[in-house]
């Protein structure tokens, strides 16, 4: 029944493909449906306690493609599909000023297939041919709006993410060149004893160097600043919400941990990759004035503490991490569609331009005030738990200076989001928004849900650890034997 | 026959004949993909390739009127629905995603393993049409470049 | 192992065109250099000498062949290959309608 | 295997003259040329499944590049290209081909593969799916999966180049 999570979002496409030109809001009505069963079946996937296998086509492991969905990619598919459900919600009254809504929905349809194969398959080129599906329906979005930026920012990112893929494809030529086999069961277990072989070393740098330019982490980060402006407000809060997490951070991890085996001089990198993308990542953000390429650089400094958490792989570390990973989806998703209702309103993009909104769009500023105070780590919402475990795990296997500089870095996120505060919305300064009313429901309700899920995650941390985060890090912390199950 | 677009007097009479050889080779590329080499994807390429060289031996608007983006988006969707379909069928015969539930037939004949020659058409139209309409896309646009 | 050495020359060609040149066409250029450099790469590891095709004839049907399962999915890649160049030059040629120039440096500096 | 080594290293000529040339025309044509070496060398490597595939791709690639390319006014200028951007490039490359060239040696010699996996998919590729053509057996039987992605995967770029083409993106 895994199957179900890629093949479903196709059939919509298709049905969309067909059936979007005649009337204009059925493909509006396709793609929720979809998204909307997918979210309950990823809901479905917590209860189940044994790893769920399915061989497709009814061959053997090695021979055929399996689908494997255990804990770890249950936590993902639940980030994958809320977000999908709620920024759906979001473009159906965003999206009304373009034409041709099909082909939005149908790449929509096409990204949500990708990542959720992604998550599902078991089979290392497949893992290749979703991520190529994901990353060429996300160049399309970006450059949904057609104007200028959008055309270069979706030609740079369409580039660097080419170059991406051919490392990771590169990688896999050298892991069937040495140990002639794809799946990712079979190749941890031959991989137990032929381990430091030179050519699977360079494979696993090829994967990391592929992987990294897929998470713009900071030596590959340029892309990232121009695409997630560029594109649509729900696009570009699916991009940074979801997209960087699943194509970089799950492949990373499960490579990784599941895969090659988590040791010392790998945990070194990812520390290393992950300071220095959180500390640059602040640092460029401090100076932006427009609100959603301040938003870009502060997700690649947040995504730079998920790696950090990841690359400490004590239990601490990696539960932080994941939480972080499931918090930062929520509320920077949420910053993003709030970011996108303003230039509803006010078609502007630049803080300095925007005025006293508080008292106009009053759900819209709470919203992002209860967003803004999360993602700093303020103490009753989720933000906070999950970079107290990073920042104690971090302390605890004595890494004093990332233990600093994560602290040092949710300070400046905390300025650099009350200053957005402070211009977007309380700047008493010029009245000349005072006829504007508030955006339509279907904004409002997507924002205001992702506001209480802030809030509750925050407020019942225990419930959400135990049931969705310590599985997920439990199938990372015992790593190479999480095949074994799978071969049995 | 005034020459309304497309190449020269020449270029157009052999196209008439050589447009129906590519299609031709492509349909037999298709079909006997599992016997030989080749199969739905070269099949599709070589397909989409003669609708292409019939529309830039003879000009836009006398291609479109045979081929036109319609015909070609319906083409491609049912290319996409017919190999979703195919897939499906092995769950709802034999309980497994992609099984082979067609009979296998013996070796060297033509219906010979089942889905493969089914999937091999359905990836045929899909990737014949898809590709001819983005090159309808790349040459529609230029038209309208230049008004 | 001379010849995969030749396979990595051509890779890092692309790579190395896709870093200098600042032509638009030039960089969609060197990134088909790199995807034909590793479709090579994969069906190089997949040689056996003295070996032939992996299609079986009517009178021996066990056959010393080839590795079949590098072709399998170089037949994927170079159709990936085909749809990453088909989606740039369309990205191109509405940045040529935009910017009229292939030049990335102009772009920049139009763009302000 | 000489003639392998003689079309590669052709390949690589062509390769750098489909960069160093300035007019973007010819090298479109230089990129055709190593296209169509490639074909030569998946035909030497008793591919031919590949060689259909790739010849006929690249003839597509090839007319939609040189659409793309005829358009233009053909504008020869002399690029100023940043030191940083060499430097980069080459430190990148040589650190590349250095570490490649350890994990090469490491590899089973050219023409002796392992072949765990496949041997399986010759052994029984006949009598399980009695398809004659091993690889179309591979792509549409044992692993039709990634088929699938790979139909999507053209399906997503001909939507997106129909989305970026589209005339009037405002209403």
């Amino acid at each position: 029944m895994i199957y179900i999570f890629s093949v479903l979002p196709l059939i919509s496409a298709f049905l969309i493909f067909i059936f979007g030109r005649i009337k204009e809001n059925i493909s509006w009505i396709i793609a929720t449906l979809c998204s909307f069963i997918l979210l309950i079946f990823s809901f479905l996937t917590i209860f189940s306690n044994k790893v769920l296998v399915y061989t497709v086509g009814g061959w053997k492991i090695p021979f055929g493609i399996c689908l494997v969905v255990d804990k770890f990619s249950s936590l993902f598919l639940i980030v994958i599909n809320l977000i999908t459900f709620l920024s759906l919600i979001y473009s159906f009254s965003y999206m009304k000023k373009y034409d041709r809504l099909y082909f939005y929905y149908i790449l929509f349809c096409l990204l949500l297939a990708g990542l959720n194969g992604v998550v599902i398959t078991g089979d290392l080129f497949n893992f290749f041919v979703f991520l190529e599906i994901a990353s060429i329906s996300s160049y399309a979005l970006v450059a949904y709006k057609g104007g200028k930026e959008e055309l270069e920012a979706s030609f740079k990112y369409l580039i660097l993410g080419s170059i991406g893929s051919s490392f990771i494809l590169f990688g896999i030529a050298f892991i069937y060149g040495r140990l002639s086999t794809l799946n990712m069961a079979d190749i941890s277990n031959s991989l137990e004893f032929n381990y430091n072989k030179s050519s699977i070393i360079f494979a696993l740098s090829l994967f990391i160097a592929g992987l990294s330019i897929k998470t713009a982490l900071v030596p590959f980060h340029a892309w990232l600043a121009d695409a997630h402006p560029a594109a649509p407000s729900p696009i570009s809060s699916m991009l940074s919400g979801v997209v960087i997490k699943v194509l970089g951070v799950y492949g990373l991890s499960r490579l990784i941990f599941n895969i090659f085996g988590f040791n010392y001089n790998l945990s070194l990198i990812l520390i290393f990759l992950g300071t220095l993308s959180m500390v640059v990542g602040v640092l460029l953000a401090i100076g932006q004035w427009d609100f959603k390429r301040l938003l870009a650089y502060h997700s690649i400094s947040q995504i730079g503490y998920v790696v950090l958490g990841l690359g400490i792989g004590t239990p601490m570390g990696i539960v932080g991490g994941l939480f972080h990973l499931f918090n930062h989806s929520i509320f920077k998703s949420l910053l993003f569609l709030n970011a996108g209702a303003i230039e509803y309103n006010i078609k502007t993009k630049n803080l300095k331009e925007m005025g006293d909104l508080s008292k106009v769009m009053p759900i819209t500023s709470n919203s992002s005030l209860i967003a803004s105070l999360s993602i700093a780590g303020i103490p009753p919402f989720c933000g906070f738990w999950s970079k107290l475990f990073i920042i104690l795990a971090a302390f605890m296997a004595n890494l004093k200076l990332a233990g600093f500089l994560c602290i040092l870095v949710s300070l400046i996120t905390l300025a650099s989001f009350l200053k957005v505060q402070k211009y977007a919305f309380l700047d008493k300064t010029n009245k000349n928004f005072q006829d504007i009313k508030e955006v339509p429901f279907s904004m409002v309700f997507s924002m205001s849900f992702l506001a209480i899920l802030c809030i509750l995650v925050g407020l019942f941390f225990p419930l959400v650890k135990d049931y969705i985060i310590e599985p997920a890090s439990n199938v990372l912390i015992n790593g190479k034997d999480y095949f074994k199950v799978i071969l049995n | 026959m005034k020459n309304n677009g497309g190449m020269s007097i020449i270029v157009k009479r052999i196209t008439r004949i050589t447009v129906s050889l590519i299609f031709l080779f492509g349909v037999y590329i298709m079909l006997h993909g599992h016997l030989s080499p080749g199969g739905g994807f070269a099949g599709g390429v070589i397909i989409a390739l003669s609708f292409i060289h019939l529309v830039l031996a003879f000009g836009k608007d006398f291609a479109f009127r045979y081929f036109n983006k319609t015909l070609a988006f319906f083409l491609e969707g049912l290319g996409g629905i017919l190999f979703l379909v195919i897939s499906l069928l092995g769950i709802f015969i034999g309980g497994i995603f992609f099984l082979n539930f067609l009979p296998k037939g013996s070796p060297f004949n033509l219906f010979s393993s089942g889905i493969i020659l089914a999937s091999n058409f359905a990836i045929f139209l899909k990737v014949g049409a898809g590709l001819f309409s983005i090159f309808i896309a790349l040459s529609l646009y230029r038209l309208s470049e230049k008004e | 192992m001379g010849i995969y050495f030749l396979c990595l020359v051509l890779f890092s060609l692309g790579v190395w065109c896709l870093f200098v040149k600042k032509n638009l066409i030039k960089k969609i250029i060197g990134l088909a250099i790199t995807e034909y450099a590793i479709n090579l790469f994969f069906i190089l590891l997949g040689y056996k000498i003295g070996a032939d095709a992996p299609i079986l004839e009517k009178n021996n049907l066990s056959i010393v062949s080839v590795d079949p399962l590098p072709q399998a999915l170089i037949l994927t890649s170079i159709v990936i290959g085909l749809g990453i160049i088909a989606f740039s030059v369309s990205l191109v040629m509405r940045l040529y309608e935009k910017y009229k120039t292939f030049d990335i440096n102009k772009i920049n500096n139009l763009k302000g | 295997m000489i003639e392998l080594y003689i079309i590669l290293i052709l390949m690589i000529i062509a390769a750098m003259a489909s960069i160093y040339i300035e007019d973007l025309l010819s090298s479109v044509i230089a990129l055709g040329a190593v296209g169509f070496g490639i074909t030569l060398a998946f035909l030497f490597l008793k591919a031919p499944d590949l060689a259909i595939t790739q010849l006929v791709v690249e003839i597509l690639s090839l007319i939609i590049l040189i659409k793309a390319t005829i358009k233009s006014n053909r504008d020869i200028n002399k690029e100023k290209n940043y030191i940083s951007y060499i430097f980069l490039a080459s430190f990148f490359i040589i650190a590349f081909l250095y570490f490649g060239y350890k994990a090469i040696s490491e590899l089973p010699k050219f023409g002796f593969p392992i072949t765990k996996v496949s041997s399986f998919y010759i052994r029984e590729g006949l009598n399980k799916t009695k398809a004659v053509n091993l690889v179309s057996s591979i792509i549409l039987d044992f692993r039709a999966y990634d088929t699938l992605g790979e139909a999507i995967v053209l399906f997503t770029s001909v939507v997106g180049v129909l989305s970026v083409l589209r005339r009037n993106n405002e209403k």
